[in-house]
């Protein structure tokens, strides 16, 4: 027997050592538009964690003098309060950027959350079966029975505002998503027959599920809790919108949006900037999520 | 002709027994009438009643006019008015056990006698001059009518005797009524009388604010209640359309915590009342809709005085007052209120914070902040309290005994005075309006020095008016009485 | 040659079956496959038993079950003198090392996230067998030079393979740990004609080299004739005719068998074969025919065949056959 | 079939190309394919060697990132390659007929089989009385008799049936009945068998081979296996790495194979006869299509290659119908 | 489809169903502190109200027992006392849901008549300018925050243009007796052309609000299943029977292509019935959702309670209905 040809070997072994990870790294950074967009959504991050260095003026501080001030372009406005001030006199991009704390800090938490719960559960029920899974699966059947902003919004009108509680109110209903993600990967996964060499070599359930399934179904789950940040901060944007959100004068974009609401005829600034920066923000994780859906499963490659 | 008016919110029921709600009974008053009424300059007049005698401390006659009919044509009698009395006073005479939620406005009313074909006689439990200011809220039903709808029937039917009679009610929409024709005019005090001018009345629910104003600027509609301050430019500006203001009778103020460790001194109160530039507030938040108060009572009120102290803005003797009491660096304290008036009050707290009262603001569900704030409960911890309480009678009755009484259920600050107590026990049985005045207005120089509470102002409430409208002015009681408006 | 490595005995598994109870409230119907109905035979040290049927005739299902990979409904496994179906865990883990398993699939069976040295080195670590890491690749290293792969190659992933080296990092895992006995579960069938015969080489001169015994699966008859010492057909969950293998394939006695031999194309001589044509398809294991399984497709089925299930009977020579008609000396193939 | 006939089909020098991510692929690089009126042609070869791609190439159907980059390609004497869209529709499924390699996944899930054979008929069947209803009165019997001809039974109720209610077997022959329901003149079958166990295989090519016959129509057979080949077709082209490396008639081409490849090939196929004995499969694999270098394709695998392999190798014409892509032909033997 | 299978499938429904109220019992259940106290609030109830409101609420039994009374009361359709309307929850609910399903309806329908040609023209002209559109359409479609772009389309289009009334459902001219209490309808059967116009030109942007996700999400799913389709071998196998191109896109294509749509569509609904909270109050729709958002705000827990269990069991129902349709386009699924 004499080793097989190397040279033969296909092209995209040549590199040594490239992970699928890496390869599909690489063809999520060839997407200009995915790639930019994943730059920016750095960018939101990073002006969040560096809010009180980069807002030129602190969100809370109210001046009466300056109420409903026009953006800085705008007669009667000043450019170092580029955005113009609310109904209060408080700086609107200084406000905007504090509020980009409470969205992502929100969304990340929701998803972190979501996404390890959903993990575990889906892995025991799709790997176990059984009664584990006949528990998980109906509580996820009948989690999906609510529509999510009224689940929501019923848990928020009974457990009060505030940003635990909205935390708590999505993550209680968004597991449900990794979880179903999980559990069919998983049933798929166990299926497979490189889970069951895994078995037959005398491998544990624990390592089965942590070794061999969890890495597989990792890439599916990171891009499915992309697209679902995007969606949790629109959730938490319109539970703030309602006054179900954090508390003032913590400021969020939501609740910016709504306090502007009664300005609109005579200063539409106040709740047109809180709304683009959601808009922005989402569409950003969206164009990014969808780079990456493109480059990490390629069952939805068109 | 029509008239539309935007309304912040639709009416809960029809019925007048059966809610506590302001815009509720601004809405069905158009279409029934109380025994008194108010005319424009807020006077006690009659309207159902003829007129009306204090034959004791504790009992009043009323004369039913003749001829009043109902809107399916039947007459009104004294039956039907103690019909109505009873049905509001009488513990459980709404049926299935239910009584009604608006007992407690008519406070002391023991019962009801009918003492003539036209006369009934109201006896009180104990002395209540302030019975005629509050009867103007109550309005009269058919006797028949109820027995035949039953409470749950009243919810949505109407058989009043005002001005317009229903013709639907679109809920969560709008509530259309027409003109009665049958209608007995009216209180012959308000001119004019006789039946509505206009053929019909439409109230249309429009919650959100912006909408309310660009309906009205695009001549949608005719009136609209609670014009924010920011928007009155706008409707100024507009070449149909114009602001009307009327005082209102709610008198907002600070309560403090005088069981707390800031505020059981006098120093630290007056700090408070010296730091906060209620003018400023009242001119950049309220658009300057707002009249500055010293005391618990409007302007307006019976018995308020003209000439109390004030405490003019002035940060230094406010940070020095706080020095005194040995808070040299200034307090840090948190202001409760209720979602409503969140603008307002951050708008306080900043302006207390720049004479070093550091304020932070905690907005709270009502029904927490009011227990939270209810005298009975000893455990309050909070600092300060952003509140308001009505006073619809204008009378200090209404309002200076719940707020400043020992224990009064609406003593937030825990104030405890038994020379206020004392003064206003002697005012609710005095029956000499002068004498009355004086008593109260002894009170009120007690508490501007006391400083239980930082009196802050009486709000304006704001409408806006189209200008095709005539003959329809604001009333202080915020009721939109349509009876006499016309339009062009 | 003599004393069998294992012994099958009326070896029964159904899928299926059990509800929970919200299915069972609101009626679901259980889904029961009969994927194996008793299946005995026995397979001696150092033979390869060759095992073919057709697509879901439960080929693939006997081979799981023989090693516990799917727990029988019923029946015994005895291995090396163990009944290995009674065997707790730990025991079970332990005997795993002497019995492995090939795939079909070289792209399902190799998971696609761990490097070649971790694939097959798993086996060495969770058998406590290498010392450390470090022994642990040099026997994987080891290995791969056995099956022909570059040793070099030991951090690569699966996708940097091809079918044909993915095949023989499968067979390196299973046989890092020394085993002696290993189901082949068409290890070839996915595989171009060319790169088939390169595994099947691998596979008959690794047996030779380390005396193993294999239970290899395949449909394909030429594969099976040419590296069994004996043939088992199976039909619809049951083994039908078994024998050596010149016995069986030159001389099938069973009708079932004897159309399966007509009905490949040879290469080197078209044409000279009598074809048996075959109606219908396998019948559906969740409902199979009473009586002889084979009788609806059967061109000899008489009465009884449609009644009762045959026995099994002895042709002589190892040969047995499961058919009514066996002894009138019938024959589709006039 | 006389080489004097004229060819039903004559593709030349036939280049499609597919632009991908890692490259152009060249999958297919300068293949003629010559069919003559009535006979059955074989093409095998590894899988991607360009088989599928060649003969929807021939139909008109290369998808992007696909495209015909060369070559002409005549039906009855008509270029196709110039027809327009409208013609071609007109001459796909009604002149020239192809069934695909997975029935399971060609035939459309969600219409009944009737209507897939139905819409065919209105399609192109000129025959079909005017009028709506003795149209579909026609056109329905013409689907029966279809149905029929490839042995379904109660044709007319199963055609209300969905494609996933019928068995593999089954499926694979309805495509067939469809494919054949204009009387093609040539019926291209792509791997029409390889997913089928053989016992059904069998009923599949008799079929094939049976209408053929009653209908004189061409048949191109592509498949994997040269046994079928030798069964059942008169002549074979072989395809290695996306060009042709051997074609001939059948039995010559089995008896006397004259490229490396194709005898690489021969020797890999297992049989029985050769139990005991080493078969001697190809090294190494197929190459990659991408970027070729302009040597023999076989070139890395060829036990035989000397230095002038490493150039542009042509087909030659070695007599008897008979041509190869091997530069040692010319030397005399190889 | 089996009638037997029907019901079977309904049965299925049953724990579904159960688990939901369970839920939405435990939402009010486990609210910390006296629930009947925050519920009164600063409603003037007498004591013996309170009482009543107690028992009727079962606050005294143990847990078990007061479920099973809130179940059998959800059955009967008894969810209490609204104490803020002083009438029975159940009638305040059914006064506002004939505003609140006509919207919801005409957003699904805008919806679905936008997406799905959308999503077919966009896969079919890939990469054309079409396709751009849709895909950066849908992309703006689904990051929009609906409470914001609702605002911003009152503005722009009643506010500003004033080509649409700025709030309600129908103008004051156009007011016609009630039939079925869904005005588009209702105008019609009474022939009043000029109120039916008025009633769509109110219900326009609020439909686009509400349906706007959903819109987003289906043009996208069509998209990609369209295009998935396409590269089926079926479609492929069409292309070699030599039919037309319409039959092969419209027959072969789209019905294969429509079955995620379905299921997608009927999971979005949950997007609809969420936003009509928010819709309804940014337009002053007088529905349901927006009674809900009033009440949450003066703690009214009975209605919002009666009104989450609504709301679940129609997306339930939706969903079940959806799964029926399913069944229709895909034969391969067996009820
Ligand atoms: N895990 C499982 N659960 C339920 N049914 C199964 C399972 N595995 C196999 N089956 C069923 O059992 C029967 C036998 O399957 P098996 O895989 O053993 O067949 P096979 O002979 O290996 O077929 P193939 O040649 O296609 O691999 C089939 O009907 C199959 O559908
Ligand atoms: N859509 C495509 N994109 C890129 N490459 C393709 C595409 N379709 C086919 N190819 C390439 O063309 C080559 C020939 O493929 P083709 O399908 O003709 O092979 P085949 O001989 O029919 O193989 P099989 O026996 O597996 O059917 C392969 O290398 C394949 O990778
Ligand atoms: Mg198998
Ligand atoms: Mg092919």
């Amino acid at each position: 027997m004499t080793a097989a040809d190397d040279t033969a070997a296909p092209a995209i072994a040549t590199e040594e050592g490239t992970t699928l990870f890496r390869r599909n790294l690489s063809v999520f950074a060839e997407n200009r538009l995915a790639l930019a967009s994943a730059v920016l959504m750095l960018l939101f991050v990073l002006v969040a964690i560096f809010a009180p260095l980069i807002a030129p003026h602190d969100p809370n501080e109210t001046d009466l003098f300056r109420r409903l001030q026009p953006p800085g372009w705008a007669a009667g406005g000043e450019w170092s309060y580029l955005l113009g001030c609310d109904g209060l006199g408080r700086d609107i991009l200084s406000r905007i950027i504090y509020g980009s704390r409470i969205s992502i800090f929100i969304g990340t938490a929701v998803i972190l959350i979501a996404t390890m719960v959903g993990i575990i559960a889906g892995l025991a029920a799709g790997y176990l079966r059984g009664w584990v899974d006949i528990a998980i699966s109906r509580l996820v059947d009948i989690l999906l029975g609510f529509p999510y902003l009224i689940f929501a919004i019923g848990l928020m009108a009974m457990m009060g505002p505030g940003l635990v509680n909205i935390i708590l109110a999505l993550a209680y209903k968004e597991w449900v998503i990794p979880c179903r993600v999980v559990r069919g990967e998983t049933l798929a996964a166990r299926e497979l027959e490189y889970v069951e060499a895994a078995r037959a070599i005398g491998a544990s359930r624990f390592h089965i599920m942590l070794r061999e399934i969890m890495p597989n179904i990792l890439s599916p789950v990171i891009v499915v809790s992309t697209i679902r940040m995007a969606d949790v901060i629109i959730l938490e944007a319109s539970l703030s919108f309602l006054g179900l959100g954090v508390q003032p004068p913590t400021a969020s974009w939501g609740s910016m949006v709504a306090d502007g609401r009664a300005f609109i005829l005579e200063a539409w600034w106040v709740s047109t900037f809180p709304g683009l920066a959601i808009l922005l923000l989402v569409l950003v994780i969206n164009v990014a999520s969808q780079g990456l859906r493109d480059a990490f499963d390629p069952r939805f490659n068109e | 002709s029509e008239i539309r008016v935007g309304f912040t919110a639709d009416a809960l029921t029809l019925d007048p027994a059966n809610h506590r709600n302001r815009e509720t009974e601004t809405i069905i008053r158009n279409m029934y009438d109380g025994l008194l009424t108010r005319d424009a300059e807020m006077k006690v007049v009659p309207e159902i009643a003829e007129s009306w005698t204090q034959t004791s401390p504790t009992s009043f006659e009323f004369k039913i006019r003749k001829g009043i009919k109902f809107h399916d044509g039947s007459e009104l009698t004294v039956e039907d008015v103690k019909f109505t009395l009873d049905r509001l006073t009488v513990e459980g005479a709404m049926g299935d056990g239910q009584t009604s939620p608006r007992k407690s406005l008519l406070g002391p009313v023991k019962d009801v006698e009918i003492v003539g074909d036209d006369t009934i006689r109201i006896n009180l439990s104990e002395p209540w001059p302030l019975l005629p200011a509050m009867l103007p809220f109550q309005e009269f039903v058919s006797k028949a009518f109820v027995e035949k709808v039953g409470t749950a029937g009243m919810a949505t039917a109407e058989n009043g005797a005002g001005p317009f009679k229903l013709v639907e009610w679109r809920k969560g929409d709008s509530i259309i009524m027409e003109r009665f024709d049958d209608y007995y005019g009216g209180s012959p005090d308000i001119a004019p009388v006789g039946k509505a001018c206009v053929d019909r009345v439409i109230f249309k629910v429009i919650p959100e604010t912006a909408s309310r104003v660009a309906a009205l600027l695009s001549g949608d509609v005719d009136i609209i209640n609670g014009l924010p301050p920011f928007s009155i430019a706008q409707v100024e500006q507009n070449p149909n359309t114009k602001v009307m203001t009327v005082n209102g009778t709610r008198s907002v103020f600070l309560a403090l915590n005088l069981h707390g460790d800031k505020f059981d001194d006098i120093k630290v109160r007056q700090a408070v009342a010296y730091a906060l530039d209620k003018q400023l507030i009242i001119d950049k938040i309220l658009g300057g809709n707002a009249v500055p108060i010293e005391g618990i009572l409007s302007p307006a009120a019976f018995a308020a005085s003209t000439n109390l102290p004030k405490h003019d803005y002035d940060p230094e003797k406010a940070k020095a007052l706080l020095a005194e009491a040995g808070f040299p660096d200034g307090i840090d304290i948190t202001i409760d209120t209720e979602g409503a008036d969140k603008d307002t009050v951050e708008a306080i707290a900043s302006v207390l914070s720049k004479s070093g009262i550091r304020a932070k603001v905690a907005v709270g569900e009502s029904a927490q902040v009011d227990a939270k704030w209810d005298p009975k409960n000893d455990k309050n911890d909070g600092d300060m309290y952003f509140t308001s309480w009505g006073n619809g009678s204008l009378d200090p009755f209404d309002i200076f005994v719940p707020t400043h009484y020992t224990m009064g259920r609406g003593n937030a600050s825990g104030y405890s005075n038994k020379e206020v107590d004392t003064l206003l026990d002697q005012g609710a049985v005095e029956l000499d309006p002068a004498k009355r005045a004086t008593l109260y207005q002894k009170a009120e120089a007690i508490v501007n020095a006391d400083l239980p509470y930082i009196y802050l102002w009486v709000p304006k409430d704001i409408y806006g008016v189209s200008k095709r409208l005539k003959g329809w002015s604001p009333s202080a009681d915020s009721r939109i009485n349509l009876h006499d408006a016309c339009v062009e | 040659m003599t004393t069998p490595l294992i012994t099958v005995d009326n070896l029964v598994k159904h899928y299926g079956g059990r509800r929970d109870p919200i299915s069972w409230a609101t009626g679901k119907p259980a889904i029961n496959i009969r994927a194996l109905n008793g299946v005995s035979f026995e397979v001696r040290r150092g033979e390869t038993l060759g095992l073919i049927g057709e697509s879901g005739c439960g080929k693939s299902t006997l081979g799981r079950t023989l090693l516990r990979l799917h727990e029988p409904t019923s029946g015994r496994v005895v291995f090396n003198g163990t009944d290995i179906t009674a065997l707790k865990p730990d025991a079970l883990k332990a005997m795993r090392r002497d019995m492995q398993i090939i795939f079909q699939d070289p792209y399902a069976s190799l998971n696609p996230r761990r490097t070649v040295a971790d694939i097959i080195g798993l086996p060495l670590m969770l058998h406590g067998l290498a010392s450390n890491r470090r022994d642990m690749r040099d026997r994987v290293a080891a290995i791969m030079d056995k099956v022909g792969l570059k040793a070099n190659h030991l951090d690569r992933y699966p996708h940097q393979f091809s079918g044909g080296q993915r095949q023989r990092i499968g067979i390196a895992r299973a046989l890092i740990s020394n085993p002696q006995f290993i189901v082949c579960d068409e290890p070839v069938s996915a595989l171009d004609v060319s790169i088939q015969a390169q595994i099947i080489e691998l596979l008959t001169s690794l047996k030779r080299e380390m005396g193993l015994t294999y239970l290899f699966v395949s449909h394909d008859i030429s594969v099976i004739g040419y590296l069994s010492d004996r043939v088992a057909v199976m039909y619809l969950g049951e083994i039908v005719e078994m024998g050596p293998v010149e016995a069986v394939l030159s001389n099938p006695r069973h009708p079932y068998t004897q159309s399966l031999m007509s009905a490949v194309p040879d290469v080197d001589h078209p044409g000279k074969r009598q074809r048996v044509r075959l109606t219908g398809d396998l019948p559906s294991p969740q409902n199979p025919p009473p009586g002889c399984k084979f009788h609806t497709r059967c061109p000899l089925a008489i009465d009884l065949c449609r009644k009762e299930a045959p026995p099994r009977h002895e042709a002589g020579n190892g040969h047995t056959v499961s058919c009514h008609l066996i002894n009138d000396e019938l024959s589709i193939l006039r | 079939m006389t080489t004097t006939a004229t060819p039903l089909l004559q593709v030349q020098d036939l280049r499609t190309v597919f632009e991908t991510r890692a490259g152009r692929v060249f999958a297919v690089d300068g293949v003629d394919v010559t069919v003559y009126p009535g006979e059955c042609l074989g093409v095998v070869g590894e899988s991607g060697s360009g088989k599928s791609v060649t003969f929807s190439s021939v139909m008109g159907l290369v998808r992007a990132p696909g495209r015909i980059v060369n070559g002409s390609i005549s039906f009855e004497g008509r270029d196709l390659r110039g027809l327009s869209v409208h013609d071609m529709r007109r001459i796909r499924g009604r002149d020239i007929a192809i069934t695909m390699q997975d029935a399971l996944t060609a035939l459309n899930p969600a219409l009944t089989v009737g209507e897939q054979i139905l819409e065919v008929l209105y399609a192109h069947d000129e025959t079909l009385p005017e009028g709506r209803m003795a149209r579909r009165k026609a056109a329905r019997a013409k689907a029966v008799d279809m149905l029929e001809l490839v042995g379904i039974a109660s044709a007319g109720d199963r055609l209300k049936y969905y494609p996933h209610e019928f068995s593999g077997g089954m499926r694979q022959r309805i495509m067939i009945a469809i494919a054949l329901a204009c009387r093609p003149k040539l019926l291209i079958a792509d791997e029409p068998t390889t997913a089928l166990d053989v016992t059904i295989q069998a009923q599949v090519l008799e079929l094939i081979a049976d209408i053929r016959a009653r209908l004189g129509m061409s048949v191109v057979l592509i498949t994997h296996d040269l046994g079928v080949v030798s069964e059942y077709c008169d002549r074979v082209m072989v395809m290695y790495a996306g060009q042709v490396v051997e074609e001939g008639p059948t039995a010559s081409v089995i008896r006397e194979p004259l490229h490396p490849y194709t005898r690489g090939l021969l020797q890999s196929i297992p049989r029985l006869s050769l139990r005991g004995q080493k078969i001697s499969p190809i090294e190494g694999q197929v190459p990659d299509l991408v970027d070729l270098p302009p040597q023999c394709r076989f070139y890395s695998r060829c036990g035989e290659r000397i230095d002038a392999c490493r150039q542009r190798i042509d087909m030659r014409d070695l007599g008897e119908q008979r041509r190869a892509r091997c530069i040692r032909l010319s030397e005399g033997k190889a | 489809m089996h009638l037997g299978k029907l019901v079977e499938r309904l049965l299925q429904l049953v724990p579904v169903l159960l688990g939901v109220s369970t839920i939405v019992f435990l939402m009010m259940a486990l609210t910390p502190g006296d629930p009947v106290e925050i519920m009164i609030g600063d409603q003037p109830i007498t004591a013996a109200e309170e009482l009543t409101l107690r028992q009727n609420l079962g606050l005294d039994k143990p847990m078990g027992e007061r479920f099973l009374v809130f179940l059998e009361n959800a059955v009967t359709g008894d969810f209490g006392t609204s104490l803020f309307h002083r009438r029975p929850v159940f009638d305040v609910i059914v006064e506002r849901l004939p505003a609140t399903i006509e919207l919801s309806l005409v957003a699904l329908i805008i919806a679905l008549a936008t997406s799905i040609p959308l999503g077919v023209m966009a896969a079919i002209r890939k990469n054309t300018i079409i396709d751009r559109i849709a895909t950066v359409g849908s992309l703006l479609g689904v990051s929009l925050p609906g409470f914001w772009f609702g605002i911003l389309l009152l503005m722009l289009f009643a506010v500003q243009l004033r080509l649409l009334p700025v709030s309600g459902r129908i103008g004051f001219d156009s007011e016609v007796a009630p039939i079925t209490h869904f005005l588009l309808i209702d105008t019609l059967l009474r022939g009043r052309l000029d109120a039916f116009w008025d009633a769509l030109s109110h219900i326009l942007l609020p439909a686009i609000t509400l349906g706007l996700p959903m819109t987003a999400i289906l043009t996208r799913v069509t998209r990609t299943s369209m295009l998935e389709v396409l590269r089926q071998d079926y479609v492929a196998f069409a292309e070699a029977k030599g039919l037309s191109r319409r039959r092969i896109l419209f027959r072969h294509a789209l019905k294969n292509a429509l079955i995620p749509t379905v299921s997608v569509a009927a999971l979005e609904t949950g997007s609809l019935l969420g936003g009509n909270m928010i819709v309804e109050t940014v337009f002053g729709w007088p529905g349901l959702g927006r009674l809900v958002v009033e009440s949450i705000f003066v703690r009214n827990y009975p209605l919002v309670q009666a009104a989450v269990l609504f709301y679940a069991v129609t997306y339930v129902l939706v969903n079940f209905v959806a799964d029926l349709l399913y069944t229709l386009l895909n034969p391969r699924v067996k009820l």
